[in-house]
């Protein structure tokens, strides 16, 4: 049974990642976890310098999920690079480095810090609900989509992987920005924007008034964008908005993802990951499956 | 690297007991073998069954019986998920992670007039800090005061086994009138250092006491929480120094947390 | 106590109304429900001859919602006028009727016909995802939901409430796309586009593929578009989005809307709408709240 | 107009009791006054307690009691919401809403051979029809024959008390080998008028087999249903006649059917 899958060049032993933000760089988790079982960990948004991130309270629980307005709260990429990379390297796991700036020079700073690491690939964040410095514009405009791809990648040694927001249009027209600029493959979808009003105290719930909304809740609208952006561009696509179990994986899988990120689900229950694994093995075995790869978008 | 043992688990434990001990505070005992590694001031995460409702609630240890391997919560009723919590009964599952947080440093009261301050349901962690202050600490004293809304006074017959217990309660009809630092200044205590766990206006007003009167008050904080574990930075609290995740001056209540030492958050 | 809201100069004995195509003409849920108690009935959507729908399955559960791609089945404008305004008239409540069209021509005959009719207003739907044909687009583009809108007020009698769709990049700039046409309102959100995959059977649980997502799952998405459109325009806001009980009606006026409709909700509970204008009642009273006016976008 | 007395209603209902009558097959009795409108071939709307899965499971009535204010629903555990509801217990409660849907046309059977056919979860709601024939209905005789996968012959009792009974199992483990269309030919069968309920399949073949044999079919049908009472258009059947909606030819199942003329519906 094989269960590996590749995106640009990089193989993973299972499909199984963690969604950025939700598993900090593994540490935290590793005491659930047995981190050498993942098909890789995607860590927390790195900038180039510390962030202190948002006011609290900076989640709220909503029906089937929460909003987060954490505002990407990091130590920057010093401390990440001397601390959070070697942690990592101590297991058998890829490992993806999520990216975040405020402007194209951050982004470029990090990717080229990290150019001189041992990751294994790179995740732009260019679609954080919740930083207002103008970073969102960048996942939601296709043009300064492309243009900020294109530059990392000029940048970038490691493969690329451009994280898009659901809070678009047309998925489909960001997509093929992040493909036409050379990304390698697209993450989505990036949390919801949502709010959450206390009428009893008649304010808002986070201090940011909005937040970022994750869970269940969203799981038919990602895996959605993740089929119609699997059927406008040709690079791999790393899906991820509810996914709680192997089921949900292999929806996503089936839509036309190649490997799946669980996010908010890690907080319901920290084993999901490791019950996926075991659960997406079970699945093959009972359908017959050879190959994960086989189920790759095979719902047209 | 290979797998670790853990010590922090989820797992499904059952209710050994549940009683209403106050107008909308519970008191259960849940039967878990994490009984064996919590401090006082440590919490656990329970999780309700309600699937509109997927995040844990963070209730602090009451009380831990390693022997019966038994954790206490004492908790009220906020929401759906506490609301939740309050209808199990004996023999019901319950969904648990723990034990979570860092306890109170109990060596800072070694030699010490120690005061234990709770606000509400604030007071449920003082019966596990007072009673291993007492059975296993080194303290002088244990002097040991709680605000209550009226004379419901849960937990003081708990309490009271481990130290000089001096209740407040806002109706005064029981105890000083008005909230603990009433009691204090009715009482004349004279402590030393400060352990304390309540609603943030208390904690402030403790903060303020001790920096005033050059007392080490240690203070445990709440903020609403997702992951419980340190991954998410939902529960931040602003530190005067550099924290030790992001070194931005924010810690993680969760993890770095509950208890700090009060000069050194920003509440 | 003052529960009544004005919209366009008609005024609602309370803002409990009803979401298009979720409650027929009123009809089925009579038995369950005493329309003389709701603020309005807002009928299912009628174009200008009869329209088959979708093929089944048209609906699907999701967490904490559902899916649906009807494909606004309906008997046409004809039938609409004969038996459905009749029934609705009986009842001291008032009428709203939803109007659906595949060209401008189809709802400015629709409109044209109504004119002629005691309903009380008019709500425009640009924004189904489940009919193929191009409505969605006005819907989706600022400046074609100008247009229709501007067409749309030439030929009305009745005030104009244009229901906005959430599947765009920026909701504020169709509602101020709408007010600078004309509209009188604006109602929103309309579903969000989801889709579920049978993994067993390797299909789309629709035959649609997708659907547009209702329920409790998408509230928070709702209250913030709700709360951004308020922010964004003088017209009044009849807000929807998985409400689901009195605090929902709330949130979503101190949000900023002026009425609120109920759902996919009827379908969980065929009391929701009644057992709401109670339970608003009721939080009034106990907050001393003299008139729900008050209470509008109250929380900035 | 003035608020008429409903007859659909929701309502909170117990559990009265609640077998297992072959694997995943569950029987439940369920207390309600509902029990004296049901009709045979009507059926109600279970909603799961489950916040995930809000809409209700249609499940047909397998047989009414209303002298005992009681109704009986057996159905098969197909996921999340079936699962929870065969885990009730007496005394628990069970949300409901009903009668929905027309029954059987039981005057077609009037003087003639009437013949019911049931398909696996299809079967049940023959009981309370081959109840209502032989006690109220005018039929000449009645003739039942069961579709089973094996000889888990679940209801051949109850059913054999109303009539001819004529099981099938695709095993063959038990009488005719195969499906209820090979019970009718195994038997040499000649129903003057078919009421039938079971998987698509099996009505397809009924349907061909009355036509051929021009014999009147009634087939029960099923579909993906949200509201339940006719309001969302979600559970339609293709028609050769307009229906009273839409007149668009596309019936509602829930309200219009469940149960059509089988030359009437495109299946």
């Amino acid at each position: 049974m094989k269960t590996a899958v590749t995106i640009a060049g990089v193989t993973f032993q299972n499909p199984v990642m963690t969604a950025s933000g939700t598993f900090g760089s593994g540490m935290e988790y590793s005491e659930f976890v047995d981190l050498n079982r993942l098909g890789a960990v995607v860590t927390k948004g790195v900038a180039n310098v510390p962030w202190p991130g948002n006011p609290t309270p900076r989640v709220a629980e909503v029906y089937g999920g929460m909003l987060n307005a954490i505002g990407l709260q990091n130590p920057g990429i010093d401390v990440f690079i001397e601390r959070d990379i070697p942690f990592l390297k101590q297991y058998d796991t890829k490992i993806i480095v999520n990216v975040c700036g405020k402007t194209v020079e951050d982004y470029l700073e990090v990717v080229e810090r990290l150019g001189d690491t041992d990751v294994d690939m790179l995740e732009i964040n260019v679609s954080c609900p919740n930083v207002k410095e103008g970073a969102i514009a960048f996942g939601q405009k296709a043009d300064c989509l492309y243009d900020i791809t294109d530059q990392i990648k000029k940048h970038a040694k490691q493969p690329v992987i451009m994280k898009l927001s659901p809070n678009v249009t047309d998925i489909t027209e960001m997509a093929r920005a992040a493909e036409a600029a050379g990304s390698d493959a697209i993450s989505l979808i990036n949390t919801i924007t949502g709010m959450k009003i206390d009428i009893h105290k008649r304010q808002f719930v986070l201090a940011n008034k909005t937040g970022g909304m994750s869970g269940p809740a969203i799981k038919p609208v990602a895996v959605r964008m993740v089929y119609q952006c699997a059927n406008a561009v040709k690079i791999p696509i790393i899906g991820m908005g509810g996914i709680a179990d192997a089921s949900d994986a292999i929806e996503f899988m089936m839509a036309g993802a190649t490997a799946v990120s669980v996010g908010a689900m890690n907080f319901v229950n920290p084993y999901t990951t490791i019950e996926m694994v075991e659960g997406i093995a079970r699945f093959m075995e009972e359908q017959h499956i050879e190959d994960i790869n086989d189920i790759i978008g095979c719902v047209k | 690297m290979e797998q670790k043992t853990a010590l922090k688990k989820k797992e499904t434990a059952r209710v050994l007991s549940q009683t209403r001990i106050a107008p909308g505070i519970y008191d259960m005992w849940i039967a878990t073998d994490l009984a064996a590694q919590a401090k006082p001031g440590q919490f656990i995460a329970v999780y309700p069954k309600d699937k509109s409702t997927l995040l844990p609630r963070p209730i602090s240890i009451c009380e831990a019986d390693p022997d019966k391997e038994a954790l206490r919560i004492v908790y009220r009723v906020a929401g759906k998920g506490t609301e939740e919590f309050s209808n199990y009964q004996e023999g019901d599952s319950v969904d648990i992670m723990g034990t979570l947080g860092n306890g109170f440093p109990m060596e800072k009261a070694s030699g010490k007039t120690v005061l234990l301050m709770g606000g509400g349901i604030g007071i449920p962690p003082l019966v596990e800090l007072a009673k291993e202050l007492k059975e296993r600490g080194k303290a002088e004293q244990i002097l040991i005061t709680a605000g209550y809304r009226d004379d419901n006074l849960f937990l003081a017959e708990d309490l009271s086994q481990y130290g000089e217990f001096y209740p407040a309660t806002e109706d005064g009809s029981a105890g000083a009138k008005g909230n603990v630092m009433d009691a204090v200044a009715a009482q004349g205590l004279k402590p030393d250092v400060i352990f304390a766990c309540g609603p943030m206006p208390m904690l402030r007003a403790i903060k303020g006491y001790a920096f005033e009167s050059g007392i080490e008050a240690y203070i445990s904080l709440e903020e609403r929480m997702a992951c419980g574990v340190g991954a998410c930075l939902g529960c931040v609290c602003k530190t005067t120094k550099k924290d030790s995740h992001s070194h931005v001056n924010n810690a993680r209540i969760c993890t770095d947390g509950p208890v700090f030492e009060a000069k050194e958050v920003e509440i």
